[in-house]
């Protein structure tokens, strides 16, 4: 049942570590637009999950639509390719390189000339490079990172690291943002300021986004579709209302055994 | 210095560094030796006794005659570690002299740094003695000027070997259906002597199987277990450090006696056997310089030198032993051409092209080595022009378990088989340089 | 003020891909060029030609290759002295069995020989992560010094295994001479050290380093990692060929396998944790420092404690402070020397004032 | 046949002797996590100062307690200049330490002991010795014995002891093992003076088996494959790896080795090691580590 709308769905996703089930077939869909989050309690599956939509982790079981290609596993380089992008829980950065050099690779796949060209700046490589850097600029200066431009990143404070994270995966200005914890470890302000660039990337690019959050005040009042997941299994799926009065989600929240 | 900071210690250093090159002193009427010596690494222990032995006979020299002609012998080391580049650094620095002595000839008892200062000899005119070792084709002094692998070059080396085997067996046609196994380092030297001893087999008919072992020799279980499947009747052993104590242990382990292993050049010291302990009783090796002490020679080192406390060997108990008495030759070797030179050009220190001189018409005969104190330990030589070997004999000696004994007296190579290869080869060299090779008919002979 | 940043703004991204982005810097590399070019070989002897300059730029180059394999694009090698060595074999194969073929173009073909050898072992590099490629390196080390050793084809059947250089013509001009050799090796390690310096600022260096710092990461955000990783593999072993063939012809003017042993791979990757991993100007402090301490030592002992040292002694105590500067490097200062010659940089900014 | 069984069998036992010297690595690797160079160097220092010391008439065992101790004041030294110094930072620099390591150790050794070849006799006259027509080495069978010994050893101190149950804690999970008070810096000095030990026991019977010389420290290139192909944690991976090693290259040498040149052995059991690496990238009994994002 694809529909126009619809550019990612899951199909009975399953993946196990060494025989320990992580996730039990999953399935789900995500609108063209749409900002969805998935929520659960520590261990839930969420980031294993994630890291199944974009081919960082393999599934066992179970297929993934992503603009009407279904397709068992998914490669990171083919789902980048195709669009997708994302964080990482734990700041996945280019520690040594420097706030616009991180952004930079960010538009690698929009560079069309190959390295030989580059070196000898000829063919195509003088129309990529000040392509590729406005929009690396671009980029900078709508999350408000032209202070650090060239700072090392590992250098900087970890709030700001993961707004960089950001800034990377928006430069490749990708169709599917998958966002794991972009909020964790910020203050309430950080937070604000975070949502903000959240909301104003879809209103600004249109991006699709899926995004792992505790923070359920957050959570509901920036998202339009909630996956609740315990012990990687789904127990809830629909808009914030929905999911809120889900008997089964609030069982799982208060920690009622089920 | 403030702003350094922590890294003032680089500066210092730095400073320190440059200060230690300090201003020349005023020349003395002096030979000057450099020395590229290695004393540790590898292959420290012959390196430690070669430099030993030379720099000995130079102090017995200096003690006992006060030089020669007057002229008095000095010397630097510059430690290489058997490095090549290293050896190209010692070479260039040590070059000029010291202190206004001219350097006389370099020894640096090393292939590598031999190859790669061969050109820069050359062209700065200063002779190169490789004794026993170097670069085969550099025998024939017309493409060669400079280089002198002086006794013995590495072809003349098997063909005495196979020679010797001969004599054991009754004779060169006893050779027909011999089998013959040559255990050879993996390196272009263990290498070096394949082509000669396939074309002694043809030419007499034995039957050889080459066996290389990788460097550094460490395990050599499936070359002696191969050598146990041949029942080979000698096996020749082209080591090279520790391969060498290595194979005797193996040799023992399946069952090969030690007493049918000839080691070569390089095989062929204490350092080479005593570590294999028991398994070493027996083994055979060539040399050109007999271990001991009973030489006149090495009496008289041993008086001047040793008792007055300024011996170089760290370690007392090497005197005499193979690597030494090497030193202790090549130091007779060199002193006798500058001796020779001197009686040319006079009695002061001497180019390098003047000792070049005195080595092209160096001629030690039983007389001489006589009055030299080292009759038995130097074989008679004759060098000149075309012949910078000039030599080519080896004795034969034998491991007892503690030490070597000589068991033959001189056994002579087939020069005359091998001058054509080697011309073959030297005349190659030219072309690929573009050498004209001297016409040594022309050069001037030694008034005697 | 020396050193002054103030007033030197970044307004075009032209400006910020310039080698250097300070005038004074810019400066500073063409009067050390025109000093490298017109004045050293008046004011040099055949000391320092031979013996320190030659090898310092051969090191320096070979420096260079490593650290882009290892220092930017993060894969440990011990292999580098094996595409040195296919590198020198395949430059005098190819002068010696293609008549008339210049020698630039010889040295070339030899660099992208190494370059093909460096692809082949850089391809376990796609299944095997971290210091376990050390052993596909080490394969490589063993490997190619036993194919040289033991198939005299590569050294033209000559008895010893040893390749000796060509004449150095280039252009009609001779540079055989210690100071044409210097000039030689000078041009080619400057025109190759710009070169790197291109590649590492551009896109390929940044890809590179992507895959260096996070691999998992590069892969999402669409870099192919195994690409990259050969790249680096082959454009490394390129300059590690090149400066092989460097340290064959306008060094030594000789060469065996055996010069190409571990030693010399350790003795590079040395030069690249002293003088600074990810740094270009790193391998040239790292290089000059692995010349020049041990013949400073050596001078220092013959010069000011005459004869108090054992020079065999001398050179382990030389041994042990090579290892205890690498350790010491590795603890304290694991960007080398290029960082503290980039604190002296900022010091001097600032000096004479206190801060 | 023979012959081949011949090669096969000679091949096992030498491959017994890798494996010993690739045990001291593996123990190092568990408690510390570092790829240990200078095991090589280590081996070579303490069959140095063994050799040295019975030279000087000091009896076996004495010389041997002297030496133990002394490889532990070196342990103790390596974990308190060197390694508390490098926490938390990549297996590549831990590496690229003990390399500078390694140089430190085989200066000292050569500075101390000189750098002349050494026999070392340890009592066994290695006469050939044969089973049903196939030859035995009696060293190496020695040799492969004693190595049993030791790894029956040390199955027990760390299956049976504290020790063991801590190292393996830490080997797991270093964090938590500091957490449950594992004091990880004692434990860091044992292991080390433990693979002091075995580097102590290796040198010995290398060192009579070939002399002691600076090109001990050569073997722990021999050691690297074995280690490879039996992963880095596992002591029965050591052995094993060492016996497919030793067997495997010797019958490369002696099968293929003439058809292509002869001299393979340096290169061979690393040819073989990456295409283990290739099939299973973590070796025979290595754990498999999930990359967590």
């Amino acid at each position: 049942m694809t529909n126009a709308t619809q550019l990612l769905r899951l199909d009975g996703i399953s993946l196990s570590f060494k025989g320990v089930k992580a996730i039990t077939d999953i399935s789900f869909s995500v609108k063209k637009g749409e900002i969805c989050a998935l929520i659960g309690p520590n261990g839930a599956g969420k980031s294993s999950l994630l890291n199944v939509i974009n081919g960082v982790y393999q599934a066992d079981e179970g297929q993934i639509v992503y603009k009407g290609n279904a397709r068992k596993n998914m490669h990171p380089q083919w789902a980048a390719r195709r669009g997708v992008a994302r964080t990482f829980q734990n700041i996945a950065l280019f520690k040594g390189m420097s706030v616009l050099d991180n952004v930079l690779t960010g538009t690698n796949l929009k560079v069309k000339s190959s390295w030989i060209e580059q070196v000898f700046n000829v063919g195509r490589a003088p129309a990529d490079a000040p392509q590729q850097r406005q929009k690396a600029e671009q980029v900078i200066a709508f999350l408000k990172l032209q202070p650090w431009r060239n700072s090392i990143v590992g250098n900087l404070p970890y709030g700001l690291q993961k707004r960089v994270e950001l800034a990377r995966a928006l430069a490749a200005e990708p169709e599917l943002l998958l966002l794991d914890e972009p909020m964790a470890g910020m203050n309430a302000e950080e937070k604000a300021e975070m949502s903000r660039f959240i909301v104003e990337t879809r209103q600004e690019f249109g991006t699709t986004i899926v995004l792992i959050e505790h923070d359920i005040g957050v959570v509901m009042s920036l998202s339009d579709h909630v996956v609740v997941l315990d012990y990687g299994k789904k127990i809830g799926d629909g808009t914030p209302d929905e999911v809120r009065v889900n008997p089964e989600v609030l069982a799982a929240y208060l920690g009622t055994k089920h | 210095m403030k702003f350094l900071g922590k890294h003032r210690w680089l500066l210092l250093a730095l400073g320190l560094g440059i200060a230690s090159v300090t201003a020349q002193v005023q020349a003395a009427n002096e030979q000057y030796f450099p020395l590229q010596s290695y004393r540790i690494g590898p292959y420290a222990a012959g390196g430690s006794g070669f430099f030993g032995g030379f720099i000995d006979y130079l102090q017995y020299v200096n003690a006992k005659e006060g030089g020669v002609n007057g002229v008095k012998f000095t010397w630097s080391e510059c430690e290489t570690e058997y490095v090549v580049e290293k050896g190209v650094e010692c070479y260039e620095r040590l070059k000029k002299g010291l202190n206004g002595a001219p350097a006389a000839a370099t020894n640096p008892l090393s292939v590598g740094i031999a190859y790669a200062t061969l050109e820069r000899s050359t062209a700065d005119k200063l002779p190169l003695i490789t004794i026993n070792h170097g670069r085969t084709d550099s025998t024939d002094g017309s493409v060669f000027p400079y280089a002198f692998p002086l006794q013995l070059n590495p072809y003349s080396e098997v063909s005495a070997i196979v020679n010797y085997i001969a004599t054991q067996s009754g004779g060169l046609d006893k050779l027909k259906g011999k089998k013959i196994v040559t255990l050879y380092h993996g390196s272009p030297y263990g290498k070096e002597t394949s082509p000669i001893l396939e074309l002694l087999a043809k030419k007499y008919g034995f039957e050889l199987t080459l066996l290389e072992v990788p460097h550094p020799g460490n395990e050599q279980q499936s070359q002696w277990l191969t050598i146990r499947r041949i029942k080979p009747d000698w096996v020749i052993l082209r080591g090279w450090g520790v391969m060498n104590p290595v194979a005797l242990k193996t040799a023992q382990k399946t069952g090969f006696p030690a007493n049918h292993i000839i080691g070569n050049i390089w095989s062929n010291s204490e350092d080479d056997a005593a570590p294999a302990g028991s398994a070493a009783k027996g083994f055979i090796s060539i040399t050109t310089h007999p271990s001991g002490t009973s030489f006149p020679v090495l009496q008289g080192i041993n008086q001047y030198v040793i008792k007055a406390g300024k011996g170089n060997l760290q370690d007392p108990k090497r005197f005499g032993n193979v690597y030494y008495n090497l030193g202790v030759v090549n130091g007779i070797l060199n002193v006798e051409a500058v001796r020779v030179a001197q009686a040319k050009f006079g009695k002061r220190p001497l180019t390098g092209e003047e000792v070049r001189w005195g080595f092209e018409n160096l001629k030690l005969d039983d007389k001489r080595l006589t009055e030299l104190g080292a009759l038995g330990l130097v074989q008679p030589l004759k060098l000149s022009c075309a012949d910078h070997e000039g030599g080519g004999a080896v004795r034969f000696q034998q491991w007892d378990g503690s030490k070597w004994n000589v068991i033959s007296e001189w056994v002579q190579a087939d020069r005359q088989l091998l001058r054509p290869i080697i011309e073959k080869s030297s005349h190659e060299y030219a072309k690929e340089k573009g050498i004209t090779p001297r016409d040594c008919s022309k050069e001037t002979v030694a008034a005697k | 003020m020396l050193y002054k940043e103030s007033g030197q703004f970044v307004t075009t991204y032209r400006f910020d891909k310039r080698f250097f982005r300070l005038k004074q810097e810019r400066l500073a590399f063409a009067l050390l060029l025109a000093f490298a070019f017109l004045v050293v070989p008046s004011i040099g002897n055949d000391y320092w030609f031979s013996a320190i300059l030659i090898p310092f730029l051969v090191l320096s180059l070979a420096g260079l290759g490593l650290n882009l394999l290892t220092g930017y694009a993060g894969q440990l090698s011990l292999g580098s002295a094996a595409f040195m060595a296919v590198g020198a074999f395949a430059t005098y194969n190819f002068n010696l069995r293609i008549e008339g073929l210049p020698l630039i173009i010889s040295l070339i073909l030899g660099g992208l020989t190494a370059g093909g050898v460096g692809l082949v072992f850089g391809l376990p590099s796609l299944r095997i992560k971290g210091f376990y490629l050390i052993v596909s390196t080490l394969a490589a080390q063993f490997f190619v010094q036993w194919v040289f050793t033991n198939f005299t084809w590569f050294s033209n059947n000559s008895s010893s295994g040893v390749i000796t250089a060509p004449p150095l013509h280039v252009f009609g001009s001779d540079f055989n001479s210690p100071v044409g050799r210097y000039l030689l090796t000078l041009t080619v390690v400057v025109a190759l050290g710009l070169l790197a310096k291109t590649i590492v600022s551009g896109e390929l260096g940044r890809k590179w380093m992507a895959v260096r710092d996070m691999d998992t990461a590069a892969a999402v955000i669409g870099i192919s990692v195994p690409k990259t990783k050969l790249l680096a593999f082959a454009i490394s072993s390129f300059y590690l060929g090149i400066a092989g063939a460097l340290w064959a012809f306008t060094y030594l003017g000789t060469v065996e396998p055996h010069g190409f042993d571990l030693t010399r791979s350790f003795q590079i990757l040395f030069i690249i944790i002293i003088g600074g991993m990810g740094s270009i100007l790193g391998n040239f402090l790292g290089a000059a420092f692995i010349v020049l301490f041990p013949i400073l030592l050596s001078n220092l002992s013959s010069g000011l404690f005459a004869g108090a040292i054992d020079p065999g002694q001398l050179e382990n105590f030389q041994k042990m402070i090579f290892g205890a500067l690498i350790i010491f490097f590795l603890i304290k200062e694991p960007n080398g020397l290029a960082k503290v010659w980039q604190t002296v940089k900022q010091r001097l900014r600032v000096w004479p004032l206190r801060f | 046949m023979n012959f081949f069984l011949e090669v096969f069998t000679g091949g096992l036992l030498a491959g017994v002797m890798y494996s010993l010297v690739a045990i001291g690595f593996v123990l190092i690797y568990k408690a510390s996590g570092v790829f240990n160079f200078a095991q090589g160097s280590m081996v070579l220092f303490a069959a140095l100062t063994f050799v040295s010391l019975v030279e000087r008439g000091i009896p076996f065992w004495g010389a041997f307690a002297i030496t133990l101790i002394t490889m532990a004041v070196l342990a103790w030294l390596i974990e308190v200049l060197v390694l508390r110094q490098l926490v938390n930072r990549s297996p590549i620099t831990l590496f690229m330490a003990t390399l500078g390591l390694s140089y430190i150790v085989e200066g000292l050794a050569q500075a101390v002991w000189g750098a002349q070849v050494h026999a070392l006799d340890i009592g066994i006259n290695d006469e050939p010795y044969e089973v049903f027509g196939i030859l035995l080495s009696q060293f190496d069978l020695f040799a492969a014995g004693i190595a049993g010994g030791l790894v029956a050893l040390l199955g027990f101190l760390f299956n049976k002891t504290r020790i063991g149950i801590s190292l393996r804690a830490v080997a797991d999970d270093q964090l938590a093992a500091l957490a449950v008070g594992i004091k990880l810096q004692r434990l860091w000095l044992i292991v080390w003076a433990v693979a002091g030990f075995v580097g102590l026991v290796a040198g010995i019977l290398w060192g009579a088996r070939v002399g002691v010389q600076f090109s001990l420290s050569l073997i722990v290139l021999k050691a690297l494959p074995v280690l490879i192909i039996g992963g880095f944690t596992s002591i029965e991976g050591a052995i094993v790896g060492g016996l497919i090693v030793g067997a495997s290259e010797k019958l490369a040498e002696v099968f293929i080795g003439p058809l292509i040149g002869g001299g393979i052995e340096n290169w061979f059991p690393y040819v073989l090691a990456m295409l283990f690496l290739l099939v299973r990238p973590y070796g025979l009994f290595g754990d498999k580590a999930i990359e967590r994002v």
